[in-house]
């Protein structure tokens, strides 16, 4: 059997230690040793997005990304996008904007939108359909997920 | 008098009649008037005291929810439909 | 066009979801979310092959593994009876299901499930799955249903004969029934007709595509109860079909429907709930079974593949007055697919004085399909709405008058029987032709514009709620409707508009089956209609409940009381809705309701669509410009939540239309079993959808509700392949028109 | 997935020696996107997995006007497309690694480790291939270059020899009135595995309007990426017109051997590259000239 290895990393603005295997996917960390559940397995093998976290402000699919991976690194999830008893406006947005059916994909759209508008604010419909052509969504059509957006867009 | 849709599959046993008209209450009497006509349809509609599992009736425009009880009132169609499962 | 709020407080508006602020941070709990003490993972160990013989299983060297707790096969399962059940939304046969769940002498498909581990965690799960030695004596396949349909076809059930409605042949065939539907004489009617077209189609196998894989809890308790968490559109389906498939009785099981994240109709069948009850059971410990991906694709139902031949006619001033349709559908490895709405809806949008429909279920080596979404009909509005459109260029003919002067209305009959009520066609016809969609220009080379219609029944089935009011004076609504799309709210919301109060007083929860009555499937376009209909009449009943108590509280007889808007006036008194709940909560018992409903009629939901695209020459790749989905609703709840619906099975449909298909090998394994290569469309693959709500109120329900989860689906691929026609001449009769097809096409022309 | 240990050495050196220690049973970890989907399916083995974004030499971006882009084995391609020099001087290597997988793929995903799975379909490497890239591999014995035009020999296989390393890609520096363009044809619009790809560069004459040189790289078309020397050489002096861009593209059709697939036939592949070929060439002049 490989070594348990222990990894000390902040997550959602709290250090964060936790001790696991080398095969095992930072989705895996968040989900069965963290209790963070938010992050949902769609594929397994980065096609869907809908695990996406932020590792140093970077969307990455947290199912390709092994948990010794992240010693150091700071990581966002879904669960440390709003602050307490209060949405940040994406999620507002979404929800005010119906943006999600079933909602398994929504977590990794929120937390890729974050990213996309704290990096280019004023993306035009294009490039948000193009920097989140990797979350994927078979409820929404994604009509309502895109207004969503340009509605934090227009809220700034 | 209530209309009963002979099923197109059915046809060889009614001679080719595709609509009787009977004087009945129930899906339940229309089986036995027309096992009574057409012997051997009951065995094409039922199995054992129930509809046959995959079909379902139809009185006009509603589907039956009560099986051979489903009621059927004057000049209403009745029509033995396939069972329909969604999405 | 698009709802106003009409006389409504509640209804037409469009409040936040109840669940909402739980699936936008991520702390609602999908099936895979739920932890338990003890909890071990599973996985299932499947078939590499797509038909073969099991001859031996050895599980001993998996179960000696350290972290292994426990192994099993389908000699852990219970003889089932060769019986058939009601699954309230369509029937199934055990015996079928059982094997289906866990393969006992032979495997149908690769995919298929044969053996099963439960461990400390997933991973030894699966290294201890690859220890597993089956042994196959590998059989010959069939995955194309005409090939599926000859004689020397090979075999699947050696005991399945075709079945003529009741009537059974002597020889075993993969045909497990044969359908046929006539209206009027066609001989007749082709007679009378100045043209007529015949076409033959293909479509391909297509799955469901929800996000989030099947998964299942189960913990077999020391007390014999069997408790399930688990993505499933119907815990109480997923509670019979359990129980039968372990031969246990229901009131042994109780399931807890998760949130789930998406079913499209695939979340019906049980795949994985009887497994992890049998694996939990051996080892006394709580199992959790999640699929991979592939496994979804190749071990879940997909939705059957075609072949269909339609031949329509029509006189010259384009009135149909022919149609004839031979049609055979993927039934996947086991009978009952879905032919019997494939024969119902090919000729179902339109008025047809003569029709004939013979339809097929046909058994071969692919996963056993399920619903998507109008199961059946997607298919043939492909080829119907193709075959019309070339009656119309032959004709001359504008391809929307002439749907506007065929369309089925109130008084048509079907070819299947029944006549239709008041249905909304027509005035779906009609949003398109005064669209600004439609009567906008469109200019550019290898481009069109064209339309399609569908139609979906929309069922009742049964559903149940409770109410009970709280002492400020809100309302927890409990429910047995897995919420896939919103439907909390829209349910919700007719409780409130009864009751007079805000939809946030409405608390809606979705429960276990020991907590609410019986209720069908969140499926069949129902949830809106039906369970919205238990709500409404839940409200009623707490609002007779409210009078004679308010007659009781303010001294006066019961007939003085009056109520409007939710406002209770009597002798001189007056209070609203929760004025009045907080007062009598101090003056006697509770106020609870219930209500459960079996409603009987079809919610007959129609849709059109109109799409502008354009064909890169070069490359055969379609690009969608401009889409418009048209919809009758009946009467639109939550807006946002029904135009929702029509985008969602829109884009799901040009998915359909353009790349999507399961790619089969020489060997008849499936080659394409992930998100990557099954390319469902991006975000990037589609433009904004565009919505018109019709209202044609639906007779049958107090709000005027009609179905809208299913139409939508059905009008892309036809209408796409008719826009093809339009924008580079070249018709397509197969489905998906992928870029290959495409440039194909064209090369032979040039 | 099949237990491994893991390993983040901070030096060549310590990785070389990792290397050699694990010989076959040891696998590299740059951004993860094929080897850990690979090992979860079982696809490749691994006993040690060893990290190597730990290095700062794989990690490094080194680019001058003089002396060309260094670029480590491990930098994740958004680093790539979003350094605006780099974009500028190599037009094509922004085009790959701007639509391999989607933004979460971006991130991690290296240009090293596209090169090193060596995947026919792989997007970077006609890039590579047709901006004259060179490859720097560590191994036991030190250091040696290959280019990358050599670096691979079948599918998923290459010339790294147990015990080696890629260090860093090197471009030679870009050269006035050139240009480079890639361009893969998949029928969805991103998420997508390359049916066929094309990377074309171009060196133009002072006026902008001869073709001094071209190189022309296919993916998707055979076992290895494949140079379409023929084509290159027939634009050689001349003009840069419309039909001689396509006539490059249609004898490049000739080098073309695919197979059939789920992904598309013999007979699309092969006309895909001549759309494709020109495409790119028409892109690659049109930069060259500063017009897009």
């Amino acid at each position: 059997m490989a070594k348990t290895v222990l990894v000390t990393t902040t997550i959602n603005g709290e250090s964060t230690e936790f001790l696991c295997k080398p095969r095992e996917s930072l989705l895996e960390i968040l989900r069965n040793k963290l209790g963070m559940t938010g992050s949902k397995e769609g594929c397994n093998n980065g096609n869907c997005g809908a695990c996406t976290v932020l590792i140093d402000g970077l969307p990455v699919d947290s199912c390709l990304v092994l948990g010794v991976e992240v010693e150091g690194v700071e990581i966002t999830t879904i669960e440390g996008i709003a602050d307490i008893g209060q949405l940040d406006p994406v999620q507002d947005c979404f929800l005010e904007g119906a943006a999600l059916q079933c909602g398994i994909c929504t977590p990794g759209f929120i937390v890729a939108a974050r990213a996309l508008l704290d990096k280019k604010p004023d993306a035009d419909e294009q490039t948000i359909r193009f920097d989140l052509s990797g979350n994927l969504c078979r409820c929404t059509g994604y009509d309502k997920i895109v207004r969503a957006i340009q509605a934090v867009q227009e809220s700034n | 008098m209530p209309i009963v849709f002979i099923p197109a599959q059915l046809k060889s046993l009614t001679g080719g009649v595709s609509q009787v008209e009977m004087e009945v209450d129930n899906v339940g009497q229309v089986i036995e008037q027309l096992e009574a006509q057409f012997p051997g349809i009951r065995d094409r509609l039922c199995d054992g005291d129930q509809l046959a599992p995959t079909l379902q009736v139809s009185v006009d425009s509603s589907m039956g929810t009560r099986g051979l009880r489903t009621r059927v009132a004057e000049a209403q169609e009745v029509h033995f439909l396939p069972v329909i499962g969604g999405g | 066009m698009s709802s106003g709020n009409g006389s409504y407080r509640v209804i037409g508006t469009r409040p936040r979801r109840h669940d909402g602020a739980e699936k936008v941070t991520g702390s609602a709990i999908y099936g895979n979310d739920v932890q338990l003490p003890g909890l071990l993972s599973g996985f299932i160990l499947r078939s590499p092959h797509a038909h073969a013989r099991i001859t031996s299983i050895d599980t001993s060297e998996a179960e000696a593994m350290e972290g292994v707790f426990a192994v099993i096969s389908g000699k852990d399962f219970p003889e089932v009876a060769d019986k058939i059940a009601d699954l309230g939304e369509g029937a199934v046969n055990l015996s079928y299901l059982s094997d289906n769940v866990m393969a006992k002498t032979k495997v149908l498909y690769k995919g298929h499930a044969v053996a099963a581990v439960a461990a400390a965690n997933v991973h030894i799960a699966e290294e201890a799955a690859a220890k597993i030695k089956v042994e196959y004596e590998v059989l010959p396949s069939v995955t194309w249903v005409m090939d599926a349909m000859q004689d020397d076809a090979p075999l699947l059930h050696e005991n399945l004969c075709t079945d003529h409605m009741g009537e059974k042949d002597e020889k075993p065939s993969n045909t497990a029934v044969h359908m046929h539907f006539e209206k009027g004489n066609v001989e007749e009617g082709f007679a009378a007709a100045d043209v007529i077209v015949e076409r033959e189609f293909k479509t391909a196998t297509v799955h469901q595509g929800y996000i989030e894989p099947h998964v299942s809890v189960a913990d077999w308790t020391t007390s014999g109860r069997l408790k399930i968490w688990t993505a499933t559109q119907g815990a109480f389906t997923a509670r019979q079909q359990t129980a039968e498939v372990l031969q246990i009785p229901i009131s042994k099981v109780v399931v807890t429907p998760c949130e789930i994240g998406g079913g499209f109709g695939g979340k019906i069948a049980v795949y994985v709930e009887p497994v992890v009850a049998l694996l939990s059971k051996k080892c006394g410990r709580p199992v959790k079974i999640t699929m991979t991906r592939a496994d979804v694709f190749e071990g879940s139902g997909p939705t059957p593949g075609s072949f269909m031949r339609v031949k329509v006619g029509a006189t010259s001033d384009g009135k149909l007055v022919a149609g004839e349709a031979w049609l055979a559908y993927d039934a996947g490895a086991y009978p009952g697919g879905m032919i019997g709405p494939g024969c119902m809806c090919v000729f179902s949008c339109y008025d047809i004085e003569h029709a004939l429909v013979d339809g097929y279920d046909v058994c071969l080596n692919k996963p056993h399909t399920s619903a998507y979404r109008a199961p059946g009909a997607t298919q043939v509005a492909f080829a119907m709405e193709q075959v019309l459109d070339e009656i119309a260029e032959q004709l001359g003919i504008c391809k929307l008058e002439i749907r506007q002067f065929n369309a089925a209305k109130e008084g048509v009959r079907r070819v299947d029987g029944p006549v239709y009520p008041r249905i909304g066609l027509v005035e779906c016809l009609d949003a398109v032709a005064q669209s600004d969609h439609w009567n906008s220009p469109l200019e550019g080379e290898n481009r069109g514009r064209g339309i399609g219609v569908g139609f979906w029944f929309g069922c009742g089935l049964k559903s149940s709620v409770n109410a009970s009011v709280n002492h400020d004076g809100t309302v927890n609504l409990t429910e047995g409707s897995p919420d896939i799309g919103g439907t909390r709210t829209s349910i919700a919301m007719q409780l409130a508009e009864v009751l007079g109060i805000d939809t946030f007083d409405v608390i809606p929860q979705v429960v276990d089956t020991d907590s609410v009555g019986y209720t069908d499937v969140t499926g069949g376009s129902r949830v809106t209609f039906a369970t919205g209909l238990a709500a409404y009449e839940a409200g009623l009943d707490l609002q007779k409940q409210m009078v004679i108590r308010a007659a009781d509280l303010w001294e006066c007889p019961v007939d003085e009381i009056t109520v409007e808007e939710g406002e209770f006036k009597g002798a001189g008194n007056s209070a609203s809705f929760k004025e009045l709940a907080q007062q009598l909560f101090k003056d006697g018992e509770p106020l609870v309701a219930r209500a459960s409903v079996a409603p009987d009629c079809a919610t007959n939901g129609f849709a059109v669509h109109i799409v502008d695209l354009e064909v890169d020459p070069e490359t055969g790749k379609v690009t969608i410009l401009r889409y418009t989905a048209v919809q009758d609703a009946g009467k639109a709840i939550h807006p946002s939540y029904v135009e929702g619906q029509m985008q969602g099975g829109a884009v799901q449909g040009i998915g359909w239309a353009l790349n999507e298909e399961y790619y089969f090998n020489d060997d008849d394994t499936m080659d394409n079993a992930s998100f990557l290569d099954y390319r469902m469309p991006t975000m990037l693959d589609v433009p904004m959808i565009d919505t018109i709500i019709v209202e044609a109120a639906n007779p049958d329900h107090p709000y005027g509700v009609r179905g809208v989860g299913e139409p939508p689906i059905i009008p892309p691929p036809a209408a796409i392949a008719n826009v093809m026609s339009e924008a580079i001449s070249k018709r397509f009769y197969d489905l998906p028109m992928s870029p290959p097809k495409v440039w194909k096409a064209l090369s032979e022309t040039s | 997935m099949k237990d491994f240990d893991y390993s983040a050495p901070t030096s060549v050196q310590e990785a070389t020696t990792l290397l050699a220690e694990h010989g076959e049973q040891a696998r590299m970890l740059a951004g993860g996107t094929d080897i850990i989907v690979q090992l979860r399916e079982g696809l490749r083995d691994a006993r040690m997995v060893i990290d190597i974004k730990k290095i700062p030499e794989l990690m490094a971006i080194d680019y001058s006007a003089e002396s060309g882009l260094t670029l480590g084995a491990g930098v994740p391609c958004y680093r790539v497309y979003e350094n605006q020099e780099i974009s500028a001087a190599y037009p094509a290597l922004a085009d790959s690694t701007h639509i391999i997988g989607g933004w979460q793929i971006q991130s991690r995903a290296s240009v090293g480790g596209n090169l090193c799975n060596s995947s026919p379909a792989a997007d970077t490497i006609p890039s590579l291939i047709s901006l004259a890239a060179s490859c720097r591999i560590a191994g036991p014995d030190g250091e040696r270059d290959v280019a990358a035009a050599d670096f691979c020999t079948g599918p998923g296989r290459n010339v790294l020899q147990p015990g080696e390393l890629l260090v860093s890609i090197q471009f030679p520096p870009p050269t006035a009135q050139s240009s480079s363009a890639y361009e893969r044809f998949i029928p969805r619009n991103e998420m997508d595995i390359a049916v066929v790809g094309a990377g074309s560069w171009v060196q133009l004459d002072e006026s902008g309007s001869t073709i001094e040189q071209a190189r022309i790289t296919l993916a998707a078309v055979g076992p290895t990426p494949l140079v379409a020397q023929q084509a290159a050489d027939s634009l050689s002096g001349q003009e840069a017109s419309e039909e001689n861009l396509a006539a490059a593209g249609n004898l490049a059709r000739e080098v073309a051997s695919p197979i059939d697939d789920m992904r598309g036939t013999i007979e699309y592949r092969v006309h895909l590259v001549g759309v494709l070929v020109t495409r790119t060439l028409t892109r690659a002049v049109a930069r060259a000239r500063g017009e897009s």
